[in-house]
C-alpha cells in the first residue's frame, strides 16, 4: 500500500504491522499528551515536584536526552571537520537521534516551566549573566541546525525526491552540511557545556559548585566532553536496538567500532578528568565551604555514596576500559555493555548534578528529603521516549537512513 | 546623570534570637501583609509557602541537656560580591535583580517564568514556587493588600523586605519635599509585628540606624558565612551551640572558630 | 492526478505565503505578547483594587489579653491589623492570632443570617430564618417556660463574666428568675479564689512582671500565651536585656523553658508539692520576710504542716527533684530582690488545683512580694458597670432561690462563681426531666474545651433548647436549635475590660467597629436587650436602653468619651489585702488512670500556634503548625526516645500508634523528642475540631476527648493536667 | 498512465509555477489583511464611558489645573479618578442641560453610587507607579504621559483588549506598536526609555539600568 514511499532496494513489514506497532507506541504517547495537557491546564501541581526538587525528574530528562543526543554533533564533528570518512554511514541516524532528543528537550522544557506562554521571555528579556540564557539561545539554534541536517533526510523520501525542487534543495543542503556541522560542534560545545555550568556556578551549593577557567566552571568543559563521549555510545545503542528489532544489520562492524574506539578514548580521559575533578572538589572545595564530602551523602537514606561509585567506576572507567581494548570493542556483548554502561553512566551524572544539587542540605539544620515522581512527571518523560520510536519507525521505513542497508541486506 | 539618584543603602536585618520565642507572629505578619496564599493542608513544609519561616534548630543533646532555639529566616538579601547575588545572577529572564540603591534583591513576579533555577541557587531555602493557583475561600480576598500584588501559579516568590512599605515611604517623602525617609518610616511587616521586639530592621550602612551596631555584637553571626553569599541577616545568639549551627564546619575545625 | 497535484501546490504556495504575510503582521507577534501578559493578569488570580488607606484604632478581643490594635483599611475593606503604638498593654506589638484576624472577618466558618436547626442536634444541619422570626421563637420558649414556673431550668454560658456583654445576659437570667449563669473557669478563677482565701479580698491577681527580677514559673507558659500575650513576650525580652533570670518548672520543654534560664524537668502534677518544697527550706534557713508573715493569721499552722511534711527527702520522689536544686531554688529566690512565683499551666486555659495555686501565692506571701512592685498586686473586681438594680417579680424571685445546677456557691463548693464543668455530669445524671430546658451560649465553645467532650456533647444533645450567639460555626453552635449571630468582633462596640490577664494595672478597652458588618447579623447586646423587651413586664423593664449602643455610652459614663478617642483607659485601683495562711487542706491532683495499665501520663500542652479557646485556630496559625506537630491529619505524640523502645513497642519517628486513656482512644503518630521527660506524652491542644471549615476541621485530635475531668477538691472546678495513658502499635 | 513522467514534467513545468506564485501572492496578501485590520478589530472590545466628562470646561472652572480633582494625598498617594465626593459640591443639583450631566446626577449623585469610569491609563497590577515621584519630585507635565485629554470636550472610547483586559492607551493606537508622541504608549520600555536618558535610579546589578523595584510590586 504504501511500497511507492519505500526506499527502493530494502524491504520493509507489511503495513498492517506497522500500523499495530504505530498504535501501541501512539497509545503511550497519547498517555504522555494526556499527562501533558494535564501540567498545561491544571499547573504543577500535577507533579511530585516541589521546592527542595524543584529540579526533577524532568530536568534530569531533559539534560540526560541532550547528553545523549550528543552523538549527533559528535558524529557529525568527527565526519566533517576531522574527515572520518567511513562514518558517513551512521552519520544519518546519528542526526535523527540528535533531533529526536532536542526536540524532546525543548518539549520538556516547556512543560516544565511554571508559565509556559512567558517562555519566549528567556529571549525577549535575556539575562547575558545565566548560564542557563546560554543553554536556551545554543539549545534553540541547535535544535535549528539540527533541522536542517535532517531536512535533506526528508527530502530523500522517493516520492519527494523525484520533485526537481527537493532534489535539487536536498543536494545543495548536503554540500554545505559541513558547515551546519561546524555550526552544530561549536553550538554543542556552548550549550552541553553551560548546562554543565548550570550547577557548577550555583556558589550557595556546594554539592553542585566547582571552581574554574574565566567565567565557566569545571563542569562546563566536563559536560562537553562527557556528551562527546556518550552521546556516540547512545548512538551505538539505538543502532544495535533498531538493528535487533527490524532483524537486520544496518551498519557495518567497521563503523561501528571506530565510533567505539572514539568514544572509548573520550570516556577514558573524560573518566579522568572527573576523578581529577572530584578529587579537587571533595579535597579543596567542599572543605572550605565547611563540607567534608561525606557529609553530602550521609544523610540520602536511599543510595548514599553508592552514586558516586556508580557513576565514575561503573559507569566510567569500566565501559572505557572496554571500548579502549580492540577485543572489548569486537565482542558484540562487550560492546553494547559498555555502550549501555556509558549511556546510564552520563544520564546518572546528570542526575546527580541536577537533583541532588538541589536537594543536598547546605543549612547545618535542614535535611535530605525524599522524592518520588508522580504519573503525570513519569508520563510526560516516556511521551518523548514514544514519540522517537515513532520518528524512528517513520523515518527507517520511508527515510534512506542506513546507506549500508542496501549493501547488507540485498532483496532477492 | 545622579542626580535623580537616591542615597545608596543597604537594608538588614538583625534578629535577636536570645529574644525571639518562635511565636510564629512574624511568619504570620508577613503572610498577611503580603498576601501569601493558604492551602486547606499546609503540613507539607515541601510545598508551603513562608517567605518567612521559623525553623527550630536542636542541639541535639539528650534529655535533660537537650536545648532547642527558633530562628526566623527570611530571604538573606545576599549582596554576594558586588551585587551578585546567588540568585541574581542564575535568572535567565532577569526576573530577579539586586539593586544598589537598597540592597534589596527584587523579584518580579510577572516576569517570572517559572524555570525554578534561581531556587537551586538559593542555600537558604528562601524561595518559593506557586505549585497551586493561590485561591481564598469566597469573601476573605477581601483582606488583600492591594500594595503587594498577588502571585499567580508557576512562578517564583519571595521575601521583598516589604519594598512596597519602602516605596509608599518614598511617596510621603516626596509629597512632603524629602528625598530621604527616617528610620521608622520603613520597617517590613515582622519587624513590626514581632512581640518580642526580636527583629530590627534598617539600613546597615547608616551609622544612624540601630541595625549598625547591633551587626557588630561579638554574638552576631549570618547564616552560611562561608558560601560567600554575604547576606543582609544578623543573628545575635549568646548560645555558641547556636551560633555553631549557622554554618558548616569541619570536624578537625573543632567548632572554635566562632566563639 | 493532475488536478490533485495542482491543487496541493496551489494550497501549499497559499500556506507558505499566508504565513509569511502573518509573520509580517502584527498578529503573531503581538498575539504571543498578549498571552503572556494574560497569563500575569488571570482573570482567577485575584488582584486586589487600589484606594485611599485609612486606620481604625480598636481593642483586640480574641482573647482577655486587651491588647490595642490598629487596622489598615483601603476602602471600606480591612486589610491587615497591626498592634496600637502607645497602648499600654502591647505598645505596637501583636500576637500571631491577632495577627491574623481577618480570616476570622472576612472567613468561611462566620454565620451569616440567624439559623434554625433543621438535623439532628450536633449534625450542624440548619436552615435560615429571620431575625424576627428566630428571636420570636427564642423569646415565646423562654416565655413559656417561664410562665410554667420553670424559669430555672434556663441556663446560660458566656465565654467570660466580665463586661457589659456578660452582664446584660446574667442581668437578663437575674430578671428572667434563673441563678444559672456560667462562665468559662480559667487559671484567674483559680487565683480568684486564693486571694479570697488568702487575703479575703475579691479580686484578680496582678503580676508586676515588668519590675520583678526573679521569675519562678510553675509550668506557666510565660511565651506560650500565659497571660497578656504581647506583654509577657514584652516582658522576657525585657528580662533577657536585664539578665534576669527566669526558672521553668515543667515536664515538657516549653517555648518558655527553653528560653529560660534554668529548665527543671520535674514530675509532671508535682508542682505544688514543689513549690511548698521551697517553701520548707526558706522556712528552715530562714529566708522569707518575716516581718510581714510572722504576724499573718495561719502562719504558724502552715510552717507546722510544711516543715512536717515538705522536707526534700519526703518529696524527691514525689518530684524527681534533688535536695541541692530545691536549695539552691530557695536561696535564689529569697535572695532576689523582687522574686516572683507564678502558675497556670500552660496558656492558664485550665484552672489548676487550689493546692497548687496556693503553694505558689504562699512563696510570693512568704518573699513578701505581695502588692509591692514586682510582685503580685490585689486588683479589685471591675467596677465601671453599675447599673440600678432590677426589680425582680415573683416568678424571678422564686427563679433566684433556686439552687444553682451547677453547685457553685453552695456549702460543698462555697468559693466558685461557677462551675460549668459540673454541668454536663448534672444534666446526665438528673432523673427525668432536664434540668436545663434552655441554654444560653455566649462566646464560648464547651463542646470542644471541656474535658471528656463527648460527655459534654451527649449532655448538650440532652438539652431541649439551646440558643447559641456565636458568630463562627463552632462545635457547640451545631448543638444549638437556634443560632442567633453575633457581629464578628471587628464590627461591633463593645467594652473589652483586661481585667483576666494578669495585668498590674488592668486596662478598660473599647472595642470599635472596624468595617460594617458583613453579613445579616446582630450584636448580642442588642439580642438581649431585644429578647427581654419581648418577654415584656419586669424583664422589659430592667432593659430601659433603646439599644446595646445606648447602653454602653451610659455604663461608660464619663470614660466614655476618652474611651472614644484613645480606645483604652487605664485603671489605678487597688485594694488592701491582709495577708493570712490558709491551712492547706486541698489536696494535689493526680492522674487519672492506673499506672501498671497505663504507663505513661499524657499531658496536653499550649502552643501558641495553635488558639484553643472559644476561637477556632486560622488558617494562618495552621499553617505555622511545624511538620513534626501535624502531618495531613495526623497529630503527633511527642515520647522520649528512651520511653519510646520499651518491651513491646519500638516506636521510631512518624510511627502509627493507638494512645488509649481511660476515656478513649486515638490513632497518632510518634514524634521522638529529647525535649520531654521520659515517661511522659504529650499533644498540643488546639487541633481535632469537628466544625469550622476545612482548613481546620479534621485535622489531628481534640485533647479535651482523652482526657476526663478531675475535680479539685478545694473549688470544684476542673483542675485536670493529664491523665494516664498507653500507646500500642497499630497498623497504617 | 503510461507516461507518468511526461505528465509530471507538464504539470511541474508549466502552469505550476504560475499558479503557485498566484497562490502565494494570495496568502500573502489575506493574512496581511487579517493581521493588520481584522485582528486589531476582533482583538479590542469598544467601551463607552457611563456618562460623557468634558474636560476642557471643567479645568476652566478650577484654580489648580489638573491636580484640582486629581490631587494628591497627605499620605502621597495619588488620587487618581474623582468620587462622587468631589463633584457633588457642583453636582448636587441637576447643572446645565446636557443629557450626560442628567444620567450624572440622577442616577449616580443622588443614588450615592460611584460611577465606574473607565481609566484610560490604567496601569496593570504588577506596576507601583508613583505620581508623586513623577510630579513633585522628578517635575514633569502631566500631558509627557497623558497628552491633551485635559483640553477633551468629550470622553474618547475605551478600548479593551480582550485577552490581557488592558486599556488599549498601554499599547497604543497604534497596532505595529510605534509612536510619535511620548503619551502614544505607556508599556514598559516607554517608562524605561524616559529613566534610562534621565538615568533613574540606575542601580540594577544586572542591566546597569533602573532596577526593578523601582516601578514594580
Amino acid at each position: 500500500m504504501d511500497s511507492a514511499l519505500i526506499p527502493e532496494g530494502v524491504k520493509r513489514c507489511s503495513v498492517g504491522k506497522f500500523l499495530i506497532f504505530l498504535g501501541v507506541v501512539g497509545a503511550v504517547l497519547l498517555w504522555g499528551v494526556f499527562a501533558m495537557l494535564l501540567c498545561w491546564i491544571k499547573g504543577l501541581n500535577q507533579t511530585n515536584m516541589n521546592d527542595y526538587y524543584g529540579f526533577a525528574l524532568w530536568i534530569w530528562a531533559d539534560l540526560a536526552v541532550i547528553a545523549l543526543g550528543g552523538g549527533a554533533f559528535f558524529t557529525g564533528f568527527l565526519r566533517y571537520i576531522i574527515g572520518k570518512d567511513e562514518l558517513k554511514n551512521i552519520i544519518n541516524y546519528a542526526v535523527l537521534i540528535g533531533f529526536i532528543c532536542y526536540s524532546s528537550a525543548l518539549l520538556i522544557l516547556a512543560i516544565d516551566i511554571g508559565q509556559p506562554l512567558r517562555g519566549w521571555f528567556i529571549f525577549w528579556h535575556a539575562n547575558v549573566h545565566s548560564m542557563l540564557t546560554e543553554v536556551a539561545f545554543c539549545l534553540s539554534c541547535y535544535f535549528g541546525v539540527l533541522t536542517i541536517e535532517y531536512l535533506p533526510l526528508i527530502l530523500e523520501n522517493r516520492q519527494l525526491e523525484k520533485v526537481p525542487f527537493f532534489h535539487h534543495l536536498s543536494h545543495n543542503m548536503h554540500e554545505i552540511m559541513a558547515v551546519f556541522a561546524a555550526t552544530g560542534a561549536f553550538l554543542s560545545f556552548f550549550h552541553q557545556g553551560s548546562l554543565g555550568g548550570v550547577s557548577g556556578v550555583l556558589f550557595g551549593r556546594p554539592f553542585g559548585y566547582r571552581e574554574g577557567i574565566f567565567i565557566w566552571p569545571w563542569t562546563f568543559f566536563l559536560f562537553t566532553w562527557s556528551a562527546a563521549a556518550c552521546g556516540p555510545c547512545f548512538t551505538i545503542l539505538i543502532t544495535k536496538i533498531t538493528e535487533k528489532v527490524t532483524r537486520k544489520k544496518l551498519v557495518k562492524d567497521n563503523v561501528i567500532e571506530l565510533l567505539a574506539k572514539i568514544s572509548g578514548w573520550m570516556l577514558a580521559t573524560y573518566t579522568i578528568a572527573k576523578i581529577l575533578d572530584t578529587w579537587y572538589w571533595a579535597s579543596v572545595t567542599a572543605p572550605s565551604k565547611g563540607f567534608w564530602v561525606l557529609d553530602f551523602y550521609s544523610n540520602n537514606p536511599f543510595y548514599g555514596p553508592w552514586i558516586l561509585v556508580l557513576e565514575i567506576i561503573i559507569c566510567g572507567v569500566l565501559p572505557a576500559l572496554i571500548l579502549i581494548t580492540e577485543s572489548g570493542r569486537k565482542s558484540k556483548p562487550a560492546l553494547l555493555l559498555a555502550v549501555i554502561l556509558a549511556a546510564i553512566g552520563v544520564s546518572v551524572n546528570r542526575w546527580v548534578m541536577v537533583l541532588q544539587v538541589m536537594a543536598v542540605p547546605v543549612m547545618p539544620f535542614d535535611s535530605w528529603y525524599m522524592y518520588f515522581p508522580s504519573w503525570q512527571e513519569i508520563a510526560t518523560t516516556i511521551l518523548p521516549v514514544a514519540y522517537g520510536v515513532i520518528l524512528i519507525g517513520l523515518s527507517h521505513r520511508y527515510l534512506p537512513i542506513f546507506p549500508q542497508e542496501k549493501e547488507l541486506n540485498p532483496v532477492d | 546623570m545622579n542626580k535623580q539618584h537616591n542615597k545608596a543603602k543597604k537594608f538588614g536585618m538583625v534578629i535577636d534570637l536570645d529574644k525571639c520565642t518562635g511565636c510564629g507572629a512574624c511568619m504570620v505578619a508577613c503572610m498577611a501583609e503580603n498576601n501569601v496564599p493558604f492551602k486547606a493542608d499546609e503540613t507539607n513544609k515541601l510545598d508551603s509557602i513562608t517567605w518567612l519561616r521559623v525553623y527550630k534548630l536542636t542541639n541535639g543533646k539528650s534529655f535533660p541537656n537537650a536545648d532547642f532555639c527558633y530562628l526566623p529566616r527570611p530571604c538573606m538579601h545576599c549582596e554576594g560580591s558586588h551585587g551578585h547575588s546567588p540568585c541574581v545572577s542564575v535568572c535567565p529572564a532577569t526576573a530577579t535583580d539586586y539593586s544598589h540603591e537598597t540592597g534589596i534583591v527584587s523579584q518580579i513576579y510577572t516576569r517570572c517564568f517559572g524555570c525554578r533555577y534561581c531556587m537551586a541557587a538559593c542555600p537558604y531555602h528562601a524561595r518559593y514556587f506557586n505549585w497551586w493557583d493561590p485561591v481564598w475561600p469566597e469573601g476573605m480576598e477581601k483582606y488583600l493588600n492591594p500594595n503587594v500584588s498577588v502571585r499567580m501559579r508557576g512562578i517564583v516568590e519571595k521575601c521583598s523586605f516589604c519594598y512596597h512599605r519602602y516605596q509608599l515611604a518614598m511617596e510621603k517623602a516626596y509629597y512632603e519635599g524629602r528625598r530621604e525617609i527616617e528610620e521608622q518610616e520603613y520597617q517590613t511587616a515582622c519587624t513590626q509585628a514581632c512581640p518580642a521586639g526580636a527583629i530590627v530592621f534598617g539600613d546597615l550602612d547608616n551609622p544612624e540606624h540601630a541595625v549598625h551596631e547591633l551587626k557588630k555584637n561579638p554574638n552576631a553571626f549570618r547564616l552560611l558565612e562561608r558560601l560567600g553569599t554575604n547576606p543582609k541577616v544578623y543573628y545575635i545568639s549568646s548560645r555558641e551551640w547556636v551560633r555553631q549551627a549557622g554554618d558548616n564546619y569541619l570536624r578537625q575545625e573543632g567548632k572554635s572558630e566562632k566563639n | 492526478m493532475k488536478v490533485s497535484r495542482r491543487t496541493f501546490l496551489s494550497i501549499g504556495s497559499f500556506i507558505v505565503g499566508g504565513a509569511a504575510g502573518t509573520a509580517l503582521s502584527p498578529l503573531p507577534w503581538k498575539l504571543t505578547d498578549d498571552l503572556s501578559i494574560w497569563t500575569q493578569n488571570w482573570p482567577w488570580t485575584p488582584m486586589p483594587e487600589r484606594g485611599e488607606v485609612s486606620y481604625v484604632n480598636s481593642v483586640c478581643t480574641l482573647c482577655p489579653g486587651g491588647c490595642g490594635i490598629s487596622v489598615r483599611k483601603v476602602n471600606d475593606r480591612a486589610v491587615k491589623i497591626e498592634g496600637m503604638k502607645g497602648h499600654p498593654v502591647n505598645d505596637g506589638g501583636i500576637c500571631i492570632l491577632g495577627l491574623s484576624g481577618l480570616q476570622l472577618l472576612y472567613g468561611p466558618t462566620r454565620i451569616k443570617t440567624p439559623l434554625k436547626r433543621v438535623g439532628e442536634k450536633g449534625q450542624g444541619k440548619f436552615k435560615k430564618i429571620s431575625w424576627d422570626e428566630a428571636l420570636k421563637e427564642v423569646a415565646e420558649k423562654l416565655g413559656t417556660l417561664r410562665s410554667e414556673g420553670k424559669s430555672h431550668t434556663v441556663a446560660c454560658v458566656s465565654g467570660s463574666a466580665c463586661g457589659t456583654v456578660p452582664q446584660l445576659l446574667k442581668r437578663l437570667l437575674t430578671v428572667y428568675g434563673s441563678p444559672n449563669f456560667m462562665s468559662v473557669p480559667t487559671m484567674q478563677d483559680a487565683y480568684a479564689v486564693t486571694l479570697k482565701l488568702m487575703h479575703g479580698v475579691d479580686a484578680c491577681p496582678g503580676f508586676d512582671v515588668e519590675n520583678a527580677d526573679f521569675i519562678l514559673s510553675f509550668g506557666s507558659g510565660i511565651i506560650e500565651g500565659w497571660g497578656s500575650t504581647v506583654r509577657m513576650f514584652k516582658a522576657n525580652s525585657a528580662w533577657q536585656d536585664k539578665k534576669i533570670k527566669v526558672v521553668q518548672i515543667e515536664s515538657r520543654m516549653s517555648n518558655t523553658a527553653a528560653k529560660a534560664a534554668k529548665w527543671i524537668p520535674a514530675r509532671p502534677g508535682s508542682e505544688g508539692v514543689l513549690a511548698l518544697g521551697i517553701a520548707y527550706m526558706m522556712l528552715r534557713d530562714g529566708l522569707y520576710k518575716k516581718e510581714v508573715c510572722d504576724s499573718a493569721a495561719g502562719f504558724e499552722d502552715f510552717r507546722k504542716t510544711v516543715s512536717e511534711n515538705y522536707a526534700p527527702e519526703n518529696i524527691a520522689a514525689a518530684t524527681g527533684i534533688e535536695k541541692e536544686t530545691i536549695e539552691s531554688l530557695a536561696k535564689e529566690f529569697a535572695g532576689a530582690a523582687s522574686p516572683l512565683a507564678i502558675c497556670g499551666r500552660g496558656q492558664g486555659h485550665t484552672p489548676g488545683s487550689q493546692y497548687e495555686f496556693m503553694a505558689v501565692h504562699a512563696l510570693n506571701a512568704l518573699a513578701g512580694n505581695i502588692n509591692k512592685a514586682g510582685g503580685v498586686f490585689t486588683v479589685p473586681d471591675p467596677k465601671y458597670i453599675a447599673w440600678a438594680e432590677p426589680e425582680l417579680d415573683e416568678t424571678a424571685q422564686k427563679g433566684m432561690s433556686s439552687p444553682r445546677i451547677d453547685g457553685a456557691g453552695s456549702e460543698t463548693y462555697p468559693h466558685a462563681k461557677s462551675l460549668l464543668n459540673r454541668l454536663p455530669p448534672a444534666i446526665l445524671s438528673a432523673q427525668g426531666e432536664c434540668p436545663v430546658q434552655a441554654l444560653l451560649i455566649s462566646e464560648a465553645n464547651p463542646c470542644y474545651t471541656l474535658s471528656d467532650t463527648q460527655t459534654v456533647k451527649k449532655a448538650f444533645a440532652k438539652i431541649p433548647f439551646v440558643v447559641s450567639f456565636s458568630s463562627y460555626m463552632d462545635e457547640t453552635a451545631q448543638y444549638a436549635d437556634i443560632i442567633l449571630p453575633n457581629h464578628a468582633y471587628l464590627e461591633r462596640l463593645e467594652d473589652a475590660p483586661a481585667y483576666a490577664a494578669g495585668l498590674s494595672k488592668p486596662v478598660i478597652g473599647l472595642s470599635k467597629p472596624v468595617v460594617t458588618p458583613q453579613f445579616d447579623t446582630k450584636h448580642t447586646g442588642d439580642a438581649v436587650i431585644a429578647l427581654a423587651k419581648a418577654l415584656g413586664d419586669k424583664v422589659a423593664a430592667a432593659f430601659p436602653w433603646e439599644s446595646y449602643a445606648a447602653c454602653l455610652e451610659e455604663t461608660l459614663g464619663d470614660k466614655w468619651k476618652s474611651l472614644n478617642e484613645k480606645c483604652f483607659a487605664v485603671v489605678e485601683e487597688s485594694i488592701e489585702a491582709p495577708l493570712q495562711f490558709f491551712k492547706q487542706e486541698c489536696k494535689p491532683v493526680f492522674a487519672e488512670g492506673d499506672e501498671k495499665q497505663y504507663p505513661f501520663v499524657l499531658m496536653p500542652y499550649d502552643s501558641i500556634r495553635l488558639a484553643n479557646g472559644f476561637i477556632g485556630n486560622t488558617p494562618f496559625l495552621t499553617k505555622t503548625v511545624p511538620d513534626t506537630v501535624l502531618r495531613k491529619n495526623d497529630i503527633f505524640v511527642e515520647i522520649n526516645p528512651k520511653s519510646a523502645g520499651g518491651d513491646s513497642l519500638s516506636l521510631r519517628e512518624g510511627s502509627a500508634v493507638m494512645l488509649t486513656t481511660p476515656k478513649g482512644s486515638a490513632k497518632v503518630r510518634v514524634h521522638l523528642s529529647e525535649e520531654i521527660m521520659p515517661g511522659v506524652i504529650a499533644i498540643p491542644r488546639g487541633l481535632g475540631h469537628t466544625a469550622y471549615d476545612k482548613y481546620l476541621a479534621g485535622k489531628g485530635i481534640n485533647c479535651n476527648e482523652l482526657i476526663g475531668p478531675a475535680e479539685d477538691s478545694g473549688s470544684g472546678f476542673d483542675a485536670v493536667w493529664g491523665i494516664r495513658a498507653k500507646l500500642s502499635s497499630v497498623s497504617i | 498512465m503510461s507516461k507518468p513522467v511526461d505528465h509530471k514534467k507538464e504539470v511541474l513545468g508549466d502552469g505550476s509555477g504560475g499558479f503557485a506564485i498566484l497562490f502565494f501572492l494570495l496568502g500573502l496578501v489575506a493574512s496581511l489583511i487579517v493581521g493588520w485590520v481584522v485582528y486589531p478589530k476582533l482583538l479590542y472590545s469598544q467601551k463607552n464611558q457611563p456618562v460623557d466628562f468634558n474636560h476642557a470646561l471643567h479645568i476652566d472652572l478650577v484654580d489648580e489645573g489638573c491636580e484640582s480633582c486629581h490631587f494628591f494625598r497627605e499620605d502621597g498617594t495619588y488620587s487618581g479618578v474623582p468620587k462622587l465626593a468631589q463633584c457633588i459640591g457642583c453636582h448636587e443639583e441637576v447643572q446645565g442641560e446636557t443629557k450626560d450631566e442628567a444620567i450624572f446626577v440622577e442616577q449616580y449623585v443622588k443614588q450615592g453610587r460611584e460611577v465606574p469610569w473607565l481609566i484610560y491609563a490604567k496601569q496593570p497590577d504588577c506596576v507601583f507607579f508613583s505620581h508623586v515621584a513623577h510630579v513633585k519630585a522628578g517635575g514633569m507635565d502631566c500631558v509627557t504621559c497623558h497628552g491633551h485629554i485635559g483640553e477633551s470636550a468629550s470622553l474618547k472610547v475605551y478600548e479593551e483588549n480582550r485577552i490581557t483586559g488592558y486599556s488599549r492607551d498601554i499599547w497604543g493606537k497604534n497596532i505595529s506598536g510605534l509612536k510619535t508622541n511620548t503619551w502614544d504608549r505607556m508599556k514598559m520600555d516607554d517608562c524605561s526609555e524616559c529613566h534610562e536618558e534621565k538615568g533613574v535610579n540606575a542601580t540594577s546589578v544586572q542591566t546597569g539600568k533602573g532596577a526593578c523595584f523601582v516601578c514594580h510590586k
